[in-house]
């Protein structure tokens, strides 16, 4: 591969988004939409920037962004609706 | 629109990378970014993986307050100051350390920048070591918690008042727990021509010992023990404290963090315990917290 | 418009006619009166679309001109030894991420034991760092140099930091004869910076990122090749100046009398003049003698070096720094360049710390090793009798 | 093979002018045509030590930044450096020493135990009448002019109206002119 080496080391922005984080967590947040009130809370406080407020239908919600969620649980532990839950990776489940 | 962006380096649930959303956010992206060494620099700024979505610039790890001094000269040579606000994001050992000689020159020169400390209590980009944002008792992989010593020994140094002390215009101490409260801040201070010392509590879940999901949760508790008080300064004079309904022991606030688990097995520790609240009953007093 | 000025005052004239953004400085000895003149421009309206501001040392000052550069605007500082030292790790960091600050160095010692006064130790120890030096010999070329250094700094084919050398005292505070350049002349010859990237929000580009090992040694090739190209955009621009202002410094190197000279000898920075009228001296008299004037540092001009000293038996460096553990920097430099040539090779430290080099030091050391009478290798030059004891 | 002409020596302590004598002569010897370099002892002299200062001037580029070592003259501002300061060191045989002195010539080349010619000139009171001020450097470059000749008076108070402004300038123009006089008076030319 090619490295493209340019003047002094200055890069273009935001090409962080090449970097997919979502496969760093062993939760990932489920919105319970019914009971969201699109507060924006968790879309502020996300360290990740990856849950935000969307139009679905007639209302808004908060949609986590799975590609770059890396399970922290900051947004559960701060839904003033109790709409967010953590939720274990499939992956991770130990079978009985 | 997106002023940092997904994908960076943070650690799942980390404390600074929320105060920088809500700043650049507050700014709406209008500014020009200085960023000391540290945490933030190393999960934001790899080659041809930048997070940012502003003007961004790391030099050195202790002369972030300078470098934006000259932008902030720059855009005013250059008749280029309507482009945006200068903002420096350094973190707790950049700030009240290694880099106080650059910051308390680009303060006492009243450079027009908005200087935010992140302050996560540590080194914590090389692994928490103590520096003088370090609380008491904290245990640091350079004041260990051991059979003697019980973690770090004297108190915070008060970045506060050192800035006040500069004659700023505005100086405010903030916290990730009060994210509105971040963009206010911000909001009025770059609506003030001069330099403004913005210091910000960011939990760090590593070097703290905590889970993501207590990130807010803690930073709430180091405000409602008093041990974090949250308070703005205008011209000098302390203008807004953010009053305390009932305050909590300091117990609540250490307990739940594996840096000052030491402090509740040690038979000294109570000592120490006490110590802290001693620290928490004096921010109450000084700043009026108690409602 | 020739007048006799200080040569502080040689340096703060070109400046200002340069046209700098942003000045930052911090004061030190021999430097300060450079500042303080541009200082006094400043507060009587002289420097128009320039912010001057006195940091808080020379690491501020130094790091004030890194967000400068970056932003778009040209910029100057001004310091020496103990303060170059302390602004070394940002200018090395300037120097990677290719800002192009122009630097005067007023040459001076450096500390234990403290000294103000001239060596050139200050500036070798920055060898390494990826700034170009060179080293002037008079007031008149260092005022000359002040354009040449911006419009090679800011070559795109360059983008480096520029430093300019001139011996602390000697120069500095020297009053004599200088032809003042004028606004024209300059603009002719020198266009106004135009950044290929800075920092603007309209295009919000990350600088100073880090790189890890995969591209870190790219990035240092680069740097390597642009220092190298910096060897032919310097000759072409001492050239072009020779034309704008009919004053001829010569390129790299100006040697003399080197053609059939049997010891030439290299001397840099503000010795060079007595040791070109000592070196004319002994002519007269027969002495197969030369003199190769080094004026480019780095980039080191290895081969035209090598060119101009081939055919002498022997070399005898003046050195004014010294590579403890080693020789005299500048003769490491320049048997390095010989490599595969066998001279006698002789190197003399001379005038360290501000010891006065009266011409009859020169003289000795010159007929001395000409005649055969002194060892191969480094030597200190004048060193008094001394005894070395704890207390 | 040095084309230099003249090397002059200036001695007195910090705070008199020395450094500026020399300048001021550096000045109006460039108005006459000549190259000129000066330049002071390189210290970190503080008020009321000895200082040096020097200067050199030519008919072809200076070159030698060396001290001056073997003076053609040596410029005295304040008497008492003579003794601690071995003033007339290395001053060539045909040279001349200029002396701030209350008395005559011949009783300082005598405590001097000098073998060349000596002036002297009651600079510090002449200083005191026109200034109001013992500062001597002006009434020295003045009888250092009177005594040697070798640059025109002219040229010197054309550059002390430009050193100086209104009546500062006047009064050490006329300062000068009076030693220049007095000195040109001594030595008869």
């Amino acid at each position: 591969m090619v490295v493209r080496v340019t003047l002094g080391g200055v890069s273009k922005p935001l090409l962080s988004k090449n970097m997919k984080t979502g496969d760093w967590g062993t939760e990932y947040p489920v919105v319970d939409e019914e009971k969201c009130t699109a507060c924006k809370t968790c879309e502020h406080l996300c360290p990740d920037a990856c849950i935000v407020i969307v139009e679905k239908g007639d209302t808004k919600v908060a949609v986590p962004d799975y590609d770059y969620c890396k399970g922290c649980g900051v947004c559960f532990s701060v839904c003033p609706a109790d709409a967010i839950k953590m939720e274990l990776k499939e992956i991770y489940k130990v079978e009985d | 629109m997106t002023y940092f962006a997904s994908g960076h380096g943070a650690c799942p649930g980390c404390g600074l990378a929320i105060a920088v959303r809500n700043v650049l956010d507050a700014l709406e992206g209008k500014c020009f970014v200085a960023n000391s060494t540290g945490c933030l620099e190393i999960i934001s700024s790899q080659y041809e993986r930048s997070a940012w979505g502003v003007p961004y610039i790391h030099s050195l790890f202790e002369n972030a307050g300078a470098v934006a001094a000259g932008i902030e000269l720059a855009l005013k040579a250059l008749k280029r100051t309507d482009e945006g606000k200068v903002v420096v994001f350094a973190g707790d050992g950049a700030t009240a350390d290694i880099g106080i000689g650059t910051l308390s020159g680009m303060m006492d020169r009243n450079h027009d920048v908005i200087y935010i400390c992140l302050d996560n209590e540590a080194y914590q980009n090389t692994g928490n070591q103590q520096s003088g944002l370090t609380p008491m008792g904290s245990n640091t992989t350079t004041t260990p918690a051991g059979a003697i010593m019980l973690g770090k020994t004297g108190r915070k140094k008060d970045m506060i008042s050192i800035a006040v002390a500069h004659g700023l215009p505005y100086v405010a101490s903030a916290s990730v727990a009060f994210h509105a409260d971040i963009r206010r801040k911000v909001k009025k201070a770059a609506e003030i021509e001069g330099a403004k010392y913005i210091q910000i509590h960011t939990p760090c879940v590593t070097g703290w010992g905590i889970d993501g999901k207590q990130t807010i949760t803690s930073a709430k508790l180091a405000y409602e023990t008093a041990l974090y008080p949250i308070v703005e300064f205008e011209n000098g004079e302390l203008t807004r404290v953010r009053k305390i309904k009932e305050r909590k022991p300091v117990e609540e606030y250490l307990k739940i963090q594996r840096r000052f688990r030491h402090l509740f097995k040690h038979p000294r520790g109570q000592e120490i315990i006490n110590l802290i609240q001693k620290i928490a009953d004096e921010n109450a007093k000084k700043y009026n917290l108690d409602l | 418009m020739k007048k006799v000025v200080r040569g502080f005052y040689s340096i703060a004239h070109a400046v200002k006619l340069c046209k700098p953004n942003v000045i930052a400085a911090y004061p030190i000895t021999p430097q300060t009166e450079i500042v303080e003149n541009l200082a006094k421009m400043y507060s009587n309206g002289e420097l128009e679309g320039c912010e001057y501001v006195t940091a808080e040392s020379e690491f501020g000052a130094a790091s004030i001109l890194v967000g400068a550069s970056a932003a778009g605007a040209r910029t100057f500082t001004a310091t020496c030894s103990q303060g170059l030292i302390l602004m070394s790790e940002v200018l090395l960091n300037a120097a990677g991420m290719r800002l192009p600050i122009v630097l005067v160095n007023t040459n001076r010692a450096l500390s234990a034991p403290l000294s103000i006064w001239n060596d050139h130790q200050d500036s070798m120890v920055l060898r390494d760092g990826g700034l170009i030096q060179i080293h002037v010999e008079t007031n008149q070329e260092a005022h000359d140099m002040v354009p040449l250094a911006f419009k090679v700094a800011e070559n795109s084919k360059v983008m480096l930091p520029f430093m300019i050398n001139m011996d602390g005292f000697k120069l500095t505070h020297a009053y004599e004869p200088v032809d003042l350049l004028d606004q024209d002349t300059v603009d002719s010859f020198l266009p106004p910076y135009n950044p290929p990237v800075y920092m603007t929000t309209k295009n919000p580009l990350t600088f100073g990122c880090y790189a890890p090992p995969h591209c870190y040694t790219e990035f240092r090739v680069v740097m390597q090749r642009a220092m190298m190209r910096a060897l032919d955009v310097l000759e072409e621009t001492y050239r072009e100046w020779a034309e704008v202002t009919g004053r001829d410094w010569g390129g790299h190197v100006v040697g003399e009398f080197l053609d059939d000279a049997e010891l030439a000898i290299v001397s840099m920075g503000s010795l060079t003049g007595m040791v070109r009228d000592v070196v004319k001296e002994l002519r007269k008299n027969g002495v197969k003698v030369g003199l190769l004037k080094i004026r480019t540092f780095r980039p080191f001009p290895a081969k035209q070096v090598k060119e101009a000293l081939k055919n002498a038996n022997k070399i005898l460096v003046f050195e004014r720094a010294v590579s403890f553990g080693y020789e005299g920097p500048v003769g490491i430099e320049v048997k390095s360049a010989l490599f595969g040539l066998n001279p006698e090779f002789y190197s003399f430290a001379v005038g360290l710390g501000g010891r006065d080099v009266p011409r009859e030091e020169l003289m000795k050391i010159i007929t001395d090793v000409y005649e055969g009478k002194v060892e191969q290798g480094f030597h200190f030059g004048t060193v008094k009798e001394f005894e070395e004891v704890i207390v | 093979m040095s084309d230099i002409l003249v090397e002059v020596r200036f001695h007195g302590r910090g705070g008199q002018g020395v450094v500026t004598a020399a300048d001021m002569l550096a000045v109006a010897g460039f108005k006459d045509g000549y190259y000129t370099l000066s330049f002071p002892t390189f210290g970190a002299e503080k008020r009321g030590t000895p200082v040096a200062s020097f200067l050199r001037l030519s008919d072809e580029p200076i070159v030698s930044r060396d001290e001056i070592y073997y003076p053609d003259y040596v410029v005295v501002m304040d008497p008492t450096v003579i003794g601690p300061v071995k003033v007339d060191a290395g001053i060539k045989s045909d040279g001349k020493i200029i002396a701030n002195y209350p008395k005559g010539p011949e009783e300082l080349k005598e405590s001097m135990g000098v073998d060349v010619e000596v002036y002297t000139i009651n600079a510090t009171r002449m200083a005191m009448e026109h200034l109001g001020r013992p500062i001597t450097n002006t009434a020295m470059v003045g009888a250092f002019v009177g005594a040697t000749g070798i640059i025109k008076i002219d040229s010197v108070l054309e550059t002390v109206r430009e050193w100086f402004s209104g009546e500062l300038a006047e009064k050490n123009a006329k300062l000068i002119t009076e030693a220049y006089n007095y000195m040109k008076e001594v030595c008869k030319w």
